[in-house]
């Protein structure tokens, strides 16, 4: 079985890899990039515990062949840092509320939160709490409840909103 | 945050730092078991088995092990044999089934390779006969004259090897005469109780990395909730000395209890072994579901009496848990859980019943959760019967200090009623529930546990401290162990760095289960804290001359009269540590008793569509007594994360399966554990009644807030349909069926 | 002489007795003088209980001191999630 | 197992031809997860996702076509098909979360044969048809002829859809769909049902009644359309709708439902959804 070469943009650096054509995404992104932020929960898209972005786009990366990557933008956890033009030395607003806001426990999870979070916000700058937890219904999370992690997400919304 | 009587008021101890270990998490550093990778790493698969009771004729590993990629199979031929009477029996046939296959998705074989996939194709072409069994699957049926056996190896404990049995255990408690007092009460209202069993549902599957080199040591790294046990529990099965691994702790994601045994760690270090290259072996979400500990199943039955008064006079009650197919002292749990009220007479009898189901494992406060959604809900129906408010009920009869629970041990200083009474005060309890809502109150409690713990405390040159526990930190404890080191040593606790060490680095610490890490562990750092500030003054004594017993430590310093009373800074002390005796380090270890009870009262406010039978959940409060609150937001991330798990397995969460033993639901899809839009936020109450056998008051909280929900959702939807619920989960269908036969 | 409370499962031992007196400094040593008395109560205790004493559960309680007043409560071993 | 992302239609039907056991796939929601319990890998994954046609959204001509592979994230979020068609919107809307919806597809969701397929009811009442590509070219059928039974298709090997088809409604006409889920996300249905109303005034003129998740493949109940039609969707019409909703179930006990309830559940999901499409018509 010949490996594929595949090039894209992860976390705004020109990237490439080799993967096996069946190889998802998040086997790649995770043994071959080392990438290890996202985590595989389920493999199946039931728990958003792989969220990154695509082309802007939310998605589970256990359901994405790694070969679809082929000229893609992608973002994982660790590029959130540097994303919304924030310094890259710092923290992204999300980062920071859910640790102030204590919305992890043990942190498995957190990862694919506060990319699915980014992607709300990216389109939807003012949520409504119910419009958060529809938007964040694909990642579980069995330690916190939800209740501290939906709070983070609208104290970042505010701070996000006023920033610009 | 309610504080009702820890008059003490701290610098560090009751705030909310960030957590130490968060900025790790949050920018997708933390590194959990699957994430590490070794050079020349293998991956590992298993072959499981496809039948849920069988015995194994012949296995033939042969063309597995011609496959490309394949560096090593095992089968349970590769470990030695434990006797019936070892501890780690059950655990050693479990990790590797020996001759008899027990619930389907039991281990049989594995195989490491080059990848994953190579490991996944050998594993399948391993090739078994089996001879079919008859499959247990009920609790009744385990239990009848002449029922076969699940397992031809248990026997029931304290009873004795030679008679192979169904039941793993049977627990009688008994006091006072409840047949009489059930005859002479007011009324008597009995029912009759299911409960599915369900997962703990942590999100990170098992994994392990394991590399056994030729000089025949072993170095594991593992996501669990005690890497002393797996320690102890790898080299058991292995047959292994203790000395000859090392388990360094993984972060770890999510355990609740299914994380306080090992599956993965022998099969993986023999692999490596075999192979002479480090292994990954790493459970899939099927896996985790199918073969990972459940919680158990259960049947009960639970007969009150009252006075008309709503005096509880007697409580009578039979309880059954499903514990798999294997021995397991969850059954005699339920029984003893029974806590919450006086009850002057007391006759309750529970089981451990097996079944050709996955072996059940822990989960938060484990077997209470059942009997109380049994108990809290006749009681329930007691006060609707004689027109009492819910709340007013249980006050009347709350356990307070010195009342006995069903052990026949007094109750220590406790918090029920400070747990009550916050409630009735809550601003949820005074309002109304909104339109068309109804609402149910439950309470719920677990002892929790102290055992052993060891924690070294270092001083760093720049006055910063290392605090090292061998706790694994499942719920924010490192942060809890550094606030009360801030507080001890009067440090900032940004300046300390909580570490949970590898085996080899600190002293044996148990498991962190029954809400004991920020207990136990946090008394042994407290101990250890204390020892180095009277080091401290002793070495301030030395520097400013004066005598030892002129020096006392205040603030984060040492301060002496005699020396004009100007404070030596900790940073001062240890940057002079060379001069005065060299570096400033300490360690306590303890095998604590005293661990303090925690009492959770919960409120919910719900609709019942009642074409659907669907309930949606609108208000929710959830009290607990956490002795005192070291880190109120991870308290509160306990309360609200018990009460959600309780919630689902209050609505949706069940195993389902097929006549013949197999999981029908393996997956998040169709095991449905809630998810944010199916909830409201969880409001919390944290009331402090402080553990006396703690040196800041300390009770757990990990545990007790799974207890109530289940019943608190019952007796809410009593409320609004009139009708009572006895079946877990009581979800659409269930629901809809019950409301159905009420007209 | 300590006081000691029974487990509703070991009291057909100790003569259907819910509570019984007994000697020793020790919890170990008072289940050896229960033992002489009552023959297997011993092995019983010690094939798996907990002592609570004092409003404290310790697991494992063989060595833990007694007073001629205390009152042992043995209960069976607990563990958690 | 090969992986090949043709740009044209004609590049896809080629490599279906040429390569026997390939397959076809848009957002592979289900397909890795069947892939991962053990069914047997395709030959050829041919990602339809680099074909325009397959992925964009236009309203020409009297009807909407709608890419079979494009991701229903983008039907939901296109404000002018979701107000004319908000029931078959809420559909592709409901085929899980926000993650899979950027993946997930109208094509795979019908083809992957699911009789619990969120967006299939509302598409056959408001009779939409699919394109599909084969050797032989092309041919137009209606949705409601694509599924013959659970993971069964009318397709013949090398075929494919390539786009769906779905006429204007006619003035004063709405459409609802409602599923009935134990979770509010993240969820199959145990039952759904998709109404399409056409009113004059209070009265109903035209119906279409659609269950999913209650038979082999999606159904329409003749006897409800019957019922509501000439009514002005009273309590006895509703009723009336409930009952023949429940008659035309043929559910089967399974992990997420039994049959008494899906039978019961599928007479007031039809009752609720016909009268959200009736407000819908008259707004």
């Amino acid at each position: 079985m010949s490996r594929t070469h595949i090039t894209c943009t992860v976390n705004g650096e020109d990237t490439d890899f080799l993967a096996n054509p069946g190889t998802s995404l998040l086997d790649a992104l995770r043994d071959e990039l080392g990438l290890t932020g996202a985590k595989e929960g389920c493999g199946t898209g039931d728990c958003g515990a792989c969220s990154v972005l695509m082309d802007g786009k939310v998605t589970c990366a256990c359901l994405v062949f790694a070969p679809e990557a082929q000229g893609r933008d992608l973002m994982t956890v660790e590029g959130l840092s540097s994303a919304d033009g924030v310094d890259g030395d710092h923290l992204h607003p999300l980062q920071q509320t859910f640790l102030e806001g204590a919305a992890l426990q043990c942190g498995v999870c957190t990862p694919g939160f506060l990319v699915a979070a980014k992607a709300l916000l990216d389109h939807n700058p003012d949520p409504t709490e119910s419009e958060i937890r529809y938007a964040l219904a694909g990642n579980l999370c069995r330690c916190t409840g939800y209740d501290k992690i939906i709070r983070s997400v609208q104290e970042a919304a505010v701070q996000l909103r006023s920033a610009t | 945050m309610t504080a009702i009587e820890n008059p003490k008021t701290y610098k560090w101890v009751g705030t909310r730092p960030i957590r130490h270990d968060g900025y790790d998490k949050v920018v997708g550093k933390a590194r959990f078991a699957a994430d590490l990778n070794l050079p020349g790493q293998l991956h590992a698969a298993y072959l499981r088995s496809p039948h849920a009771h069988a015995n194994i004729v012949s296995i033939d590993t042969s063309m597995a092990e011609a496959m490309p990629g394949v560096k090593a199979v095992v089968t349970g031929d590769d470990f030695p044999a434990l006797d019936i009477t070892d501890p780690n029996h059950d655990v050693s046939i479990n990790v590797l089934a020996r001759g008899t296959v027990l619930y389907h998705g039991h281990a049989i074989a594995a195989v490491a390779a080059t990848t994953k996939a190579e490991a996944q194709a050998a594993a399948a072409a391993i090739e078994v006969e089996y001879e079919l069994l008859p499959v247990v699957l009920g609790i009744d049926e385990a239990m009848a004259d002449g029922a076969p056996l699940a397992n031809e190896q248990n026997y029931q404990k304290f009873v004795g090897p030679s008679d192979p049995s169904n039941i793993a255990t049977h627990t009688p408690l008994e006091r006072g005469d409840a047949d009489a007092a059930m005859a002479a009460a007011d009324i008597v209202i009995e029912r009759e109780f299911d409960c599915a069993h369900v997962h703990q549902g942590y999100i990170e599957p098992h994994a392990c990395v394991v590399d056994t080199g030729a000089d025949g040591k072993a170095n594991v790294w593992a996501s669990s909730q005690g890497h002393f046990m797996v320690r102890a529990i790898t080299a058991a099965v292995l047959g292994w000395e203790t000395s000859r691994i090392k388990v360094t702790p993984a972060e770890i994601g999510g355990g609740f209890g299914g994380k306080t045994t090992v599956y993965l760690e022998p099969v993986a270090a023999r692999l490596s072994e075999k192979a002479g290259r480090p292994v990954k072996l790493v459970m899939s979400r099927e896996e985790v579901l199918r073969s990972s500990g459940p919680a158990p199943g259960a049947k009960l039955r639970i007969k009150i009496g009252a006075t008309s008064d709503g005096e509880l006079t007697a409580i009578d009650g039979w309880m059954a848990y499903q514990v798999g197919a294997y021995g397991d002292f969850a059954g005699m749990v339920g029984a003893m859980s029974v806590a919450s009220y006086k009850f002057p007479n007391l006759k309750l009898e529970s089981w451990g019943v097996l079944s050709n189901t996955p072996k059940t494992a822990a989960y938060r406060a484990p077997s209470a959760p059942h009997a109380a959604f049994a108990i809290e809900s006749v009681i329930d129906d007691i006060a609707s019967e004689l027109g009492m408010d819910p709340i007013e009920l249980r006050l009347k009869n709350a356990a307070v200090e010195g009342d006995l629970t069903a052990m026949g041990m007094p109750h220590p200083r406790i918090g029920l009623v400070e747990c009550l009474e916050a409630l009735k005060a809550s601003d949820h309890y005074q309002s109304e529930p909104a339109e068309g809502a109804s609402r149910g109150v439950a309470v719920g409690f677990w002892f929790n546990i102290g055992e052993q713990s060891s924690a070294t405390v270092n001083l760093n040159e720049d006055g910063t401290a290392t605090v090292i526990t061998g706790s694994p930190d499942i719920g924010g404890s490192r942060a809890s162990m550094a606030l009360m080191a801030a507080e001890e040593l009067g440090i900032d606790v940004y300046s300390i760095t909580p570490v949970v060490a590898d085996t080899e680095a600190v002293g044996f610490t148990d498991v962190t289960e029954g809400s004991r890490a920020t207990f136990a562990t946090g008394k042994a750092v407290v101990e250890a804290c204390r020892e180095l500030k009277v080091e401290l003054c002793r070495r301030a004594a030395q520097t400013m001359g004066v005598d030892e017993a002129e020096v006392e430590w205040v603030d984060g310093a040492a301060v002496s009269p005699s020396h004009g009373g100007e404070p030596l800074t900790l940073a001062a002390i240890t940057a002079q540590a060379k001069r005065t005796g060299g570096p400033l380090t300490a360690t306590a270890s303890l095998n604590a008793a005293g661990a303090g009870p925690s009492f959770a009262v919960h409120c919910a406010d719900l609709k019942v569509d009642e074409e659907t039978g669907q309930t949606t959940i609108v208000r929710y409060t959830a009290v607990q007594d956490a002795g005192t609150a070291i880190h109120p937001s991870y308290v509160e991330g306990q309360m609200q994360g018990g009460s959600v798990q309780g919630i689902g397995w209050a609505l949706n969460e069940e195993y389902i399966f097929s006549s013949d033993g197999v999981l029908m639901n393996p997956g998040f899809l169709d095991y449905r554990i809630p998810v944010a839009s199916d909830l409201p936020m969880i409001e919390t109450i944290i009331v402090e009644v402080p553990n006396p056998s703690h040196p800041y008051g300390v009770r757990g909280v990990g545990e007790t807030g799974i207890v109530p929900p289940m019943a608190t959702i019952g007796n809410a939807i009593k409320a609004a349909t009139g009708v009572r619920m006895t079946s877990l989960p009581m979800s659409p269908p269930k629901v809809l069926k019950a409301l159905g036969d009420a007209r | 002489m300590a006081t000691v409370h029974l487990m509703t499962q070991h009291r057909p031992l100790a003569g259907g007795a819910a509570v019984v007196e007994a000697d020793g400094a020790t919890v170990g040593q008072i289940i050896d003088d229960l033992d002489r008395r009552f023959p297997g109560l011993g092995d019983a205790l010690r094939a798996g209980s907990s002592a609570g004493i004092d409003g404290e559960i310790h697991a494992e309680p063989e060595f833990v001191r007694v007073q001629p007043d205390t009152v042992v409560y043995f209960v069976a071993p607990l563990t958690g999630g | 197992m090969e992986y090949a992302a043709p740009t044209t239609v004609d590049e896809a039907r080629t490599l279906l031809a040429d390569n026997p056991g390939s397959r076809v796939f848009a957002g592979a929601t289900d397909v890795v997860p069947q892939m991962r319990s053990g069914r047997p890998e395709p030959s050829v994954l041919i990602d339809l996702k680099r074909i325009d046609r397959l992925m964009s959204i236009a309203h020409n001509n009297g009807h909407w076509t709608i890419g079979a592979a494009m991701p229903t994230s983008e039907l939901t979020s296109n404000g002018e098909f979701s107000s004319v068609f908000p029931g078959i919107s809420e559909g592709a809307g409901w085929i899980g979360s926000d993650q899979i919806q950027n993946r997930s597809s109208l094509g795979g969701n019908l083809c992957n044969g699911s009789p619990a397929a969120d967006s299939v009811p509302a598409m056959i009442a408001s009779e939409a048809r699919a394109v599909i590509a084969g050797t032989d070219g092309e041919r137009t059928i209606p949705v409601a002829d694509v599924v013959t039974g659970p993971g069964q298709l009318s397709l013949a090997d090398g075929e494919f859809v390539v786009e769906f088809e779905i006429d204007d409604p006619p003035a004063n006409t709405g459409d609802a769909y409602i599923r009935m889920t134990p979770r509010t996300e993240m969820d199959i249905a145990i039952v759904g049902a998709a109404v399409r109303v056409t009113m004059d005034g209070d009265t109903c003129t035209d119906a279409r009644v659609v269950l999913g998740a209650v038979a082999p493949t999606a159904v329409r109940v003749p006897d409800a359309e019957a019922a509501l039609i000439g009514s002005s969707l009273d309590e006895a019409a509703l009723a009336e709708v409930a009952a023949a909703a429940s008659a035309a179930a043929n559910p089967i006990n399974d992990k997420r439902g039994t049959i008494e309830y899906r039978v019961q559940v599928a007479g007031v999901l039809a009752k609720r959804a016909a009268v959200l499409a009736a407000e819908r018509a008259r707004a």
